[in-house]
C-alpha cells in the first residue's frame, strides 16, 4: 500500500493504494468516482479517458501510484446535472449519447480537444474522436454534439429539430 | 399537449454527461464481494481436476467453487419458452458439469474482496483438462466427424423449412439464374458496457434482489427461479443504467445464477462485473451463416424463384436454436413479389460460443444474400441494379400483399401499407446529388433495399398510477439499454394523459412493479409498450374520473375528461386537472390505478432504402464512404430525434459487420482475435454523414401506427456496402459474397485477376 | 483484466534504477505504459518488480548537435509532434509521430519506451531505422550505443539485455538538401499499421540522389531496412525513377501470413507504399534543393 | 489458421550415437527446453517441469508433463510438451528424425505442431509463429551446444 495524493476536480484527495491498481479502478473505486468506464482495459476503447494534469490519458493504462502529486480531471469534474458545461449540453441537446457508457470518455476527450482547437472542422472532429469507441450512436450525433459545443450551440451545428 | 413527434431530449442525459449514471459495475454495497472466474482454456475438454490449493490461501480470497459445490442448482440454465420454438434450448450449466465445450466456458468461481484479488486467485487456479477432439467451422461441423453432442448422432441440431408457390423447381422457368455461395462470419455485439450483476440476499424476507444490465428483467427472474429452485416472487430483479444491449444481454447467463447462488450461500452482497475479454468469450454472439442460393429471372429481371440452402452456426449452446435462422428464412424475400421460394436451413452445433440473436437477429443475413443475388440477376439481365429493383418491389397497389411465408406472429408475411417504389426512387435521386473528386479513385454506388420486422412478438403490460404528488407513475417490464424509453414512454403517457412530462415519472423493468415483461428486443418496445400504455390511459381515467366524482358528488358519467381537465357536464366553473384530483383525495383513499395489457398479434414491416457512394483506392483498396443516404420507414415517430439516433447508430454497426468485424477461430475452436487491436470496430474517423430522408406510413398493425427501427440500419448496411464496392471494383472483376469486406480481403480477389 | 500484484518503484535517479534493474529480479521498466500496462492488464506480463522511471532527470531532453537530434527516452510522442526542434532537425519524426495511435496515447508513450517495447508495426523503430539512428543503452556496468538495424531482432525482441535500459536515441541528420516522407496503411484511424514505410532522401550536388534510407514497419517480425530500395535510389534523378524503385522492396521484406494480411498483401502495399512515400520525399528533397 | 508447424533441419558433427544419447538426456532436455529450470521424472521417459515461455515483457509460467515417445533408437522418437498456466496452454508435438551422413556428422530433421490456446491465442496471434519459430531456435541451437566436441 502507498499513500498517493491527487487533486481530483478540484478537491485534494489522498488514498492508501495498492501499487498495482490503475488509477482508473481508484477514482471509481476509493474516490467513487464512477462516471470514468471501464470499456475494454487495454487502452483501445477510450471510455476511462481522464485528465492528467490537463492531458488527456487512459485511466486503464496508468497505475494510480503514478498519478501521486498530479491534477486529474474526471467527467464529474467537468459538470454536474444543474451546471453542464457546454459539451455535456452539446451531447444532450444533440442526442450525442444512447446508452452513455463511453459517454465520459468522449466528453473528456472532447472537451480537452476544443480547447486546443476551438473551432474545429467536422472531420477534424471526427479524427480527434477516433479514439473512443461509443457501440450506439453511429457517431454523427456525437460529432453535431462537439460542434454544438464548439460554436456554443448555433452556428456549424446542424438546423434546430 | 401534443407530445408524440417531438424530439424531447432525454432527461436521464444530464446524469449520464455528468458521471452520475448509475450502472451495474458503479453499485457498491457494505461487505460486498466480488467475483472473477476460472474460464475453459479448451473449446473441448473433460475436466480431470480441479486445484484450487494455491488460490486459496491468498489473502483476501473468501472462497473459491466449483460446480460440485453448487449441487442442485448445477443443471441447465432454462428460462420460458421461446415463441418459435420448434426445439428445446440446448443451454450450459452455470459452472461446466464435467465437460466444457467452447474456449471461455466457466468452470470455477472465485470470490474475494475486490477484482484484483479475485482474478489473481481465477488466475491461480489449476484446471487440469483431458483435451478431446473440438470443431468451430460450420461446415466441417456438418460433417459429423467431430460431435459436440455424441449422444445426438449428429451436430445438425435441428432443419427449418419455408416454402411459397412452387419453391425450388419454380427456378426451371427462369431465363437467368444466378447461383452463390454466401459467407457472413460471427461477429461479437460488443455493448461498451460489460455485462454485470449485481445480486444480494436478505435472510429475513428470504428475498433475493439482483440487479443485472439486462435487457429483460423477468427473463432473469424466471430464469434465476427455475436454476435456484425459488419460488418466484422471492427473487426482484431490477435494471439500472445499462450500457447497450443489441440482443446479447438478453439472456440469463451462468454468471447470473452463480451470482445469485453465491449472494443466497454467503449472505454477502456479490458482484460480477464482466470486463472485455470475457464479453468475447462468454457472451451470446451473432451470425454465422453460410448460404447457397440461387435467384432466377425472367427475360425482363423480374423474380421467377428464390431457393436457399443454408447453415447456421449456432455453438455449443444455444438458448433460441431457431430464432435467427428462422428470421433469415422468413425475410429472405425481403419487400419484393416472388411467387415461388424455398429455403432450408441446418442448424448446426460447434465448440464455440452460443451463436443466438444480435442486432437484426436473422434479417442482415437474408437481406445480404437477397440483394447481392438481385445485383447478380441485374448484371445477369443487363439492366441497372436500382431497375431490377424497381420491377420486383411490392407496389401500393398490390397491398396488402401476402408472400406467403409464415413469420414469427405465426401469421403470412402481409405488406400491409407504405409505397417501397417512390422509397427507392427518393434515395436514387438523392445519392445523385454531389460529385466527387477527379482523384484517381474508384467509385461505386449501392443501393439496396430492406425490410425491418418489427414487433409480434408477445405482450407488454402497462400500469399507471396516479401519485399523492399528483405525478403519475408509468410501470412497464420493458428495458431502455440507451433507447431513451423514459423519455418516449413519458411522451406517449403526456401526450394521452395531457399533461405536462414532467408529471410522468417511468419506472421500467423492476420485476416488483409489473407481473410480466418481456423486456427489450425484436424491436418490439415502442411498438408493445407504446400501445400498452396508450390502452391504460383509457381505464385509468375511468377511475380518476369516479374518483372525481366522488369528490363531486356527482355521477362519473356526468364527468368529462377534456384539455388535460375533468369537467363537469353542464357546469362551466367545475374543472380539476390530474394534479389537483392527486391533492384532493382524502388520506384513506384507494389508491388511483389501472393496467392494461397489449398483446402485439401482428408483426409491423418498414421498409427501407440505403443508397452508398464509395471510394476504393485502386492500389491499396482502401475503402471509403462518400455518401450515405437512408430512407427508412419508422411509422410513428414518437420521438423524431431518438429514431434517427437509432437509425445511424444501428447503420454503423451493420457497417461494423460489413467492413471489419469478425471472430476467427483456429480448428481447435480457439477465438483468434479476442481484443479491440485484433478485433477492430467502427471508429469515428471512417463513418460517414448519413442523410436521411422520411417517409414514413403509420403501421396498419397495431393501433397507434408504431414500428420499431432499431434493427433496420444493421439489416441494410452489409448489403449496401458490399454493392457499393463491388460495383466500385467492377474493373477488377471482384465478386463479393463474403463479410466483412476488408482491403486485404479484396486484394486476394484481385491477385489473381486482371488490373484495369 | 487487473493487473497481478507487482511490487512497484520509482527511482530517482538512473543509478538507483539502474541497479534494481540488475537485482536479478523479473523487473520491467515502465515508462509511459501504454504498451506495458495492456500486457499487465491480460496477465501476458507478470514483472514481479515494475520500475518507474519517469522521475529520472534529464531524460526527457531533445538536443540538437552536429552527431544529430538526441532524445531522452522518456520524450513523449506528443512533444516529437509540437517539438519545432523536431520538425527542423528531423521532419521525419514529427510525421511519423502523428501517426502514433491516439492523442491520449501519444501523451503518454515515450520514445524510448517505444523503442524497447519494438513493435514490428511502430512507427518509431521505423524511423529509427530509416534514419541509421543509434540506440543508446545503459546498465550498471556500462553504457554503449548500437544501431537501429542490429537493435530490433524480432518481434517485441531486442538486443536490450535484461539489466539495461534505452537511455537515449540519436537520429542523425541528414545532409540537406533532403526531403522525407512516411506512408502509412490501417484500417482505421490511429490503429497500427497493416504496413508503413519511412523514407529520406538527400539530393548531391548534380540533383540526383545521393543518400538514401528506406525502412518498412509491419512486415516482418521487426522493422526492416530497406536496403535493396536505398541501392537503387542512389542517382536517381526523377519522381518515375524514385518510384520505379520501390518494386525493389519486395527483397527487403519478409511478412508472414496473419490474421489482418496475406504475406503477399503486405508485400503489395510496401511497394505502393514505398512508391508514395518515396515520390513525396522527392518532391520535397527537391523543394529544398530549389529553395537554396 | 491451425497449429504453428515449425520445421527444418541442421547438421551436427557428431557421431550418430552420440547424437541420440544427447537428444535423450534429461539434463541436455532441460537445457535446450527455453524456458526450463526443473525437469523431475515422473515416470520413465516423461518428466514434469515449470518452463518460463515467452519474449520481453510477455512471459508466463507453464506447468508441464514433457514427454519423450515412440523411440526408434538411434534414429527417432517423439516429443510432446504440455503446459498450461494462467494465460493458457501450449501444446507442443513432433518428431525428431537423426540420420548419419558421415562417420562423424548426423543430419538431424524436425517437425514440431505448436498449439497455443486461452487468453495468449486470443490476443496475442500477431506473435505466436514468430516467437515459436524463435524459441524453436533456441531450442536446436542449444541442443548443438550440448553435442560433446
Amino acid at each position: 500500500m502507498t499513500e498517493i495524493s491527487m487533486r481530483v476536480n478540484g478537491e485534494n484527495r489522498t488514498v492508501n493504494v495498492e501499487d498495482y491498481w490503475l488509477l482508473a479502478d481508484v477514482l471509481r473505486e476509493k474516490l467513487g468516482l464512477t462516471g470514468t468506464h471501464l470499456g475494454c482495459e487495454h487502452g483501445v476503447c477510450g471510455a476511462c479517458s481522464v485528465m492528467v494534469d490537463g492531458e488527456v490519458v487512459r485511466s486503464c493504462l496508468m497505475l494510480a501510484v503514478q498519478a501521486d502529486g498530479t491534477e486529474v480531471t474526471t467527467v464529474e469534474g467537468l459538470g454536474d446535472p444543474d451546471h453542464m458545461s457546454p459539451v455535456q449540453e452539446g451531447f444532450m441537446q444533440e442526442h450525442g449519447l444512447q446508452c452513455g457508457f463511453c459517454t465520459p470518455g468522449l466528453i473528456v476527450t472532447a472537451t480537452h480537444f476544443l480547447k486546443e482547437n476551438p473551432h474545429p472542422t467536422r472531420q477534424e472532429v471526427r479524427e480527434a474522436l477516433s479514439g473512443n469507441i461509443c457501440r450506439c450512436t453511429g457517431y454523427q450525433h456525437i460529432v453535431n454534439a462537439v460542434l454544438r459545443a464548439a460554436d456554443e450551440g448555433e452556428k456549424k451545428a446542424p438546423s434546430p429539430r | 399537449m401534443d407530445q408524440i413527434g417531438r424530439s424531447v431530449r432525454r432527461e436521464e442525459d444530464r446524469r449520464l454527461t455528468t458521471g452520475r449514471g448509475r450502472y451495474v459495475s458503479d453499485i457498491v454495497e457494505g461487505n460486498m464481494v466480488q467475483l472473477a472466474f476460472v474460464r475453459s482454456s479448451r473449446a473441448h475438454a473433460r475436466i480431470t481436476g480441479l486445484d484450487f490449493t494455491k488460490a486459496q490461501s491468498m489473502p483476501g480470497v473468501v472462497g473459491i467453487f466449483g460446480p460440485k459445490d453448487m449441487g442442485e442448482a448445477i443443471k441447465p440454465l432454462s428460462f420460458g419458452p421461446p415463441p418459435e420454438s420448434a426445439m428445446e434450448p440446448t443451454m450450459p450449466c452455470p459452472l461446466a458439469d464435467g465437460v466444457v465445450r467452447h474456449v471461455g466456458e466457466p468452470v470455477a468461481v472465485v470470490v474475494a474482496d475486490n477484482r484484483y484479488i479475485a482474478e489473481a486467485a481465477a488466475d491461480a487456479c489449476e484446471v487440469e483438462y483431458e483435451t478431446l477432439p473440438a470443431v468451430a467451422d460450420v461446415q466441417e461441423a456438418r460433417k459429423n466427424q467431430v460431435l459436440v453432442y455424441p449422444e445426438r448422432g449428429t451436430n445438425v441440431a435441428a432443419v427449418v423449412t419455408r416454402k411459397t408457390g412452387d419453391g425450388e423447381a419454380a427456378l426451371k422457368r427462369a431465363a437467368h439464374i444466378v447461383q452463390e455461395t454466401f459467407t457472413i462470419p460471427r461477429v461479437v455485439g460488443h455493448p461498451m458496457e460489460p455485462r454485470a450483476v449485481v445480486a444480494s440476499f436478505d435472510p429475513v424476507t428470504g428475498r433475493l434482489t439482483v440487479e443485472a444490465a439486462t435487457q429483460g428483467a423477468h427473463t432473469v427472474k424466471m430464469g434465476l427461479a427455475a436454476v435456484l429452485d425459488l419460488a418466484p416472487e422471492k427473487i426482484r430483479v431490477v435494471v439500472p443504467d445499462v450500457g447497450g444491449g443489441f440482443g446479447v444481454k438478453n439472456r440469463i447467463y451462468s454468471e447470473d445464477a452463480v451470482a445469485a447462488w453465491l449472494a443466497i450461500r454467503l449472505g454477502r452482497p456479490v458482484k460480477w462485473a464482466g470486463d472485455r475479454l470475457e464479453e468475447f468469450l462468454a457472451t451470446n454472439q451473432g451470425r454465422d451463416q453460410v448460404h447457397t442460393a440461387s435467384l432466377g429471372v425472367d427475360e425482363e429481371g423480374r423474380i421467377v424463384a428464390l431457393a436457399d440452402h443454408f447453415l447456421q452456426n449456432v455453438g455449443a449452446y444455444t438458448p433460441e436454436p431457431l430464432i435467427v435462422p428462422a428470421q433469415t428464412a422468413t425475410c429472405l424475400p425481403g419487400p419484393y413479389r416472388l411467387p415461388n421460394f424455398e429455403a432450408t436451413v441446418e442448424v448446426v452445433f460447434t465448440h464455440t460460443p452460443a451463436c443466438a440473436p444480435y442486432r437484426g437477429a436473422g434479417q442482415p443475413e437474408a437481406t445480404f444474400v437477397m440483394e447481392r443475388l438481385l445485383d447478380r440477376a441485374a448484371d445477369a439481365v443487363g439492366i441497372g441494379r436500382d431497375e431490377i429493383r424497381r420491377r420486383n418491389l411490392v407496389r401500393p397497389e398490390d397491398m396488402p400483399y401476402e408472400n406467403g411465408i409464415i413469420g414469427r406472429d405465426r401469421q403470412p408475411v402481409t405488406f400491409r401499407e407504405g409505397d417501397f417504389p417512390g422509397t427507392l426512387e427518393t434515395v436514387v435521386e438523392a445519392l445523385r446529388v454531389g460529385t466527387s473528386p477527379d482523384d484517381g479513385k474508384l467509385r461505386g454506388t449501392g443501393i439496396i433495399d430492406f425490410m425491418e420486422v418489427s414487433g409480434g412478438v408477445l405482450f407488454e403490460i402497462c400500469r399507471l398510477e396516479l401519485g399523492r404528488d399528483g405525478v403519475v407513475s408509468l410501470f412497464t417490464g420493458t428495458s431502455s439499454q440507451g433507447q431513451g424509453h423514459r423519455t418516449s414512454w413519458a411522451q406517449i403517457a403526456a401526450d394521452r394523459l395531457q399533461v405536462p412530462m414532467d408529471q410522468v415519472r417511468v419506472v421500467e423493468a423492476d420485476t416488483d412493479t409489473v407481473p410480466m415483461g418481456l423486456g427489450t428486443f425484436a424491436s418490439r418496445s415502442t411498438i408493445t409498450a407504446g400501445n400498452a400504455i396508450v390502452q391504460a390511459v383509457a381505464p385509468f381515467l375511468d377511475k380518476c374520473r369516479e374518483e372525481v366524482a366522488a369528490l363531486w358528488e356527482a355521477s362519473p358519467e356526468d364527468v368529462l375528461w377534456e384539455d388535460g381537465f375533468f369537467r363537469l357536464a353542464g357546469v362551466a366553473d367545475r374543472a380539476m386537472d390530474l394534479r389537483t384530483l392527486a391533492v384532493s383525495r382524502p388520506l384513506d383513499a384507494p389508491l388511483v390505478e389501472a393496467s392494461a395489457q397489449f398483446m402485439d398479434a401482428n408483426t409491423s414491416f418498414g421498409m427501407g432504402c440505403h443508397g452508398v457512394r464509395v471510394a476504393v483506392d485502386p492500389e491499396t483498396f482502401q475503402i471509403s464512404i462518400e455518401d450515405y443516404v437512408i430512407c427508412h420507414d419508422a411509422g410513428v415517430r414518437v420521438n423524431p430525434l431518438l429514431a434517427e439516433g437509432q437509425v445511424f447508430g444501428g447503420t454503423v454497426q451493420g457497417l461494423g459487420t460489413a467492413w471489419y468485424e469478425a471472430l476467427r477461430f483456429d480448428a481447435q475452436g480457439q477465438p483468434l482475435n479476442t481484443s479491440f487491436m485484433d478485433y477492430l470496430v467502427p471508429g469515428s474517423a471512417e463513418m460517414p454523414d448519413f442523410r436521411l430522408v422520411k417517409r414514413d406510413f403509420p403501421s396498419s398493425s397495431n393501433p397507434e401506427g408504431l414500428k420499431g427501427l432499431g434493427e433496420g440500419g444493421t439489416t441494410a448496411a452489409g448489403a449496401a456496402f458490399a454493392s457499393a464496392v463491388e460495383d466500385a471494383l467492377r474493373p477488377f472483376g471482384v465478386k463479393i459474397t463474403s463479410l466483412p469486406v476488408t482491403p486485404a480481403s479484396i486484394f486476394a480477389q484481385v491477385k489473381g485477376g486482371v488490373r484495369p | 483484466m487487473k493487473p497481478l500484484p507487482f511490487r512497484y518503484m520509482k527511482p530517482q535517479t538512473l543509478d538507483e534504477a539502474l541497479e534494481a534493474l540488475g537485482s536479478g529480479e523479473d523487473a520491467k521498466v515502465l515508462a509511459g505504459g501504454q504498451s506495458l500496462v495492456p500486457l499487465l492488464n491480460m496477465h501476458l506480463a507478470r514483472p514481479a518488480l515494475l520500475i518507474d522511471v519517469n522521475a529520472l532527470e534529464g531524460l526527457s531532453t531533445i538536443e540538437p548537435s552536429d552527431a544529430g537530434l538526441r532524445l531522452g527516452t522518456l520524450v513523449r510522442h506528443q512533444t516529437l509532434l509540437t517539438s519545432s526542434e523536431v520538425r527542423r532537425a528531423v521532419p521525419l519524426l514529427a510525421e511519423a509521430a502523428a501517426l502514433i495511435g491516439h492523442e491520449a496515447i501519444r501523451a503518454r508513450g515515450t520514445v524510448g519506451g517505444s523503442i524497447a517495447h519494438a513493435d514490428p508495426a511502430a512507427e518509431l523503430p521505423m524511423v529509427a531505422i530509416a534514419k541509421r539512428a543509434t540506440i543508446g543503452i545503459r546498465s550498471a556496468s556500462g553504457s554503449r550505443r548500437v544501431p537501429a538495424e542490429e537493435f530490433f531482432i524480432g518481434y517485441l525482441m531486442t538486443s536490450l539485455g535484461p539489466d539495461e535500459i534505452v537511455e537515449d536515441v540519436l537520429f542523425p541528420m541528414a545532409p540537406s538538401p533532403s526531403g522525407s516522407a512516411v506512408e502509412e496503411f490501417s484500417e482505421r484511424h490511429g490503429d497500427f499499421a497493416l504496413v508503413a514505410v519511412a523514407a529520406e532522401l538527400s539530393l548531391g550536388e548534380d540533383g540526383r540522389v545521393a543518400r538514401a534510407g528506406v525502412a518498412v514497419a509491419g512486415a516482418g517480425p521487426a522493422p526492416a531496412a530497406a536496403r535493396e530500395v536505398e541501392a537503387a535510389l542512389i542517382g536517381q534523378a526523377s519522381p518515375e525513377g524514385v518510384r520505379a524503385t520501390a518494386k525493389a522492396v519486395a527483397a527487403d521484406i519478409a511478412p508472414e501470413d496473419d490474421l489482418h494480411a496475406s504475406a503477399s498483401y503486405r508485400k503489395h502495399l510496401a511497394e505502393i507504399l514505398a512508391a508514395r512515400a518515396l515520390e513525396r520525399a522527392w518532391q520535397r528533397a527537391k523543394a529544398a534543393s530549389e529553395a537554396r | 489458421m491451425g497449429p504453428v508447424v515449425i520445421n527444418g533441419q541442421t547438421t551436427l558433427n557428431a557421431a550418430q550415437e552420440i547424437v541420440w544419447k544427447v537428444l535423450q538426456d534429461p539434463d541436455a532436455l532441460k537445457n535446450a527446453i527455453p524456458g526450463c529450470d526443473e525437469l523431475t521424472e515422473i515416470e520413465p521417459d516423461t518428466y514434469k517441469a515449470t518452463l518460463k515461455l515467452g519474449v520481453a515483457a510477455v512471459r508466463g509460467t507453464y506447468v508441464a508433463r514433457v514427454q519423450v515417445a515412440d523411440q526408434v533408437a538411434p534414429s527417432q522418437y517423439r516429443l510432446r510438451i504440455n503446459g498450461s498456466g494462467g494465460t493458457g496452454f501450449v501444446d507442443v508435438d513432433g518428431t525428431v528424425r537423426l540420420t548419419a551422413t558421415g562417420s562423424d556428422t548426423t543430419a538431424v530433421e524436425y517437425e514440431f505442431d505448436v498449439n497455443v490456446g486461452g487468453t495468449i491465442a486470443g490476443v496475442g496471434q500477431r506473435m505466436l509463429s514468430g516467437v515459436a519459430k524463435f524459441m524453436m531456435g533456441e531450442f536446436v541451437k542449444s541442443m548443438e551446444k550440448q553435442i560433446p566436441k
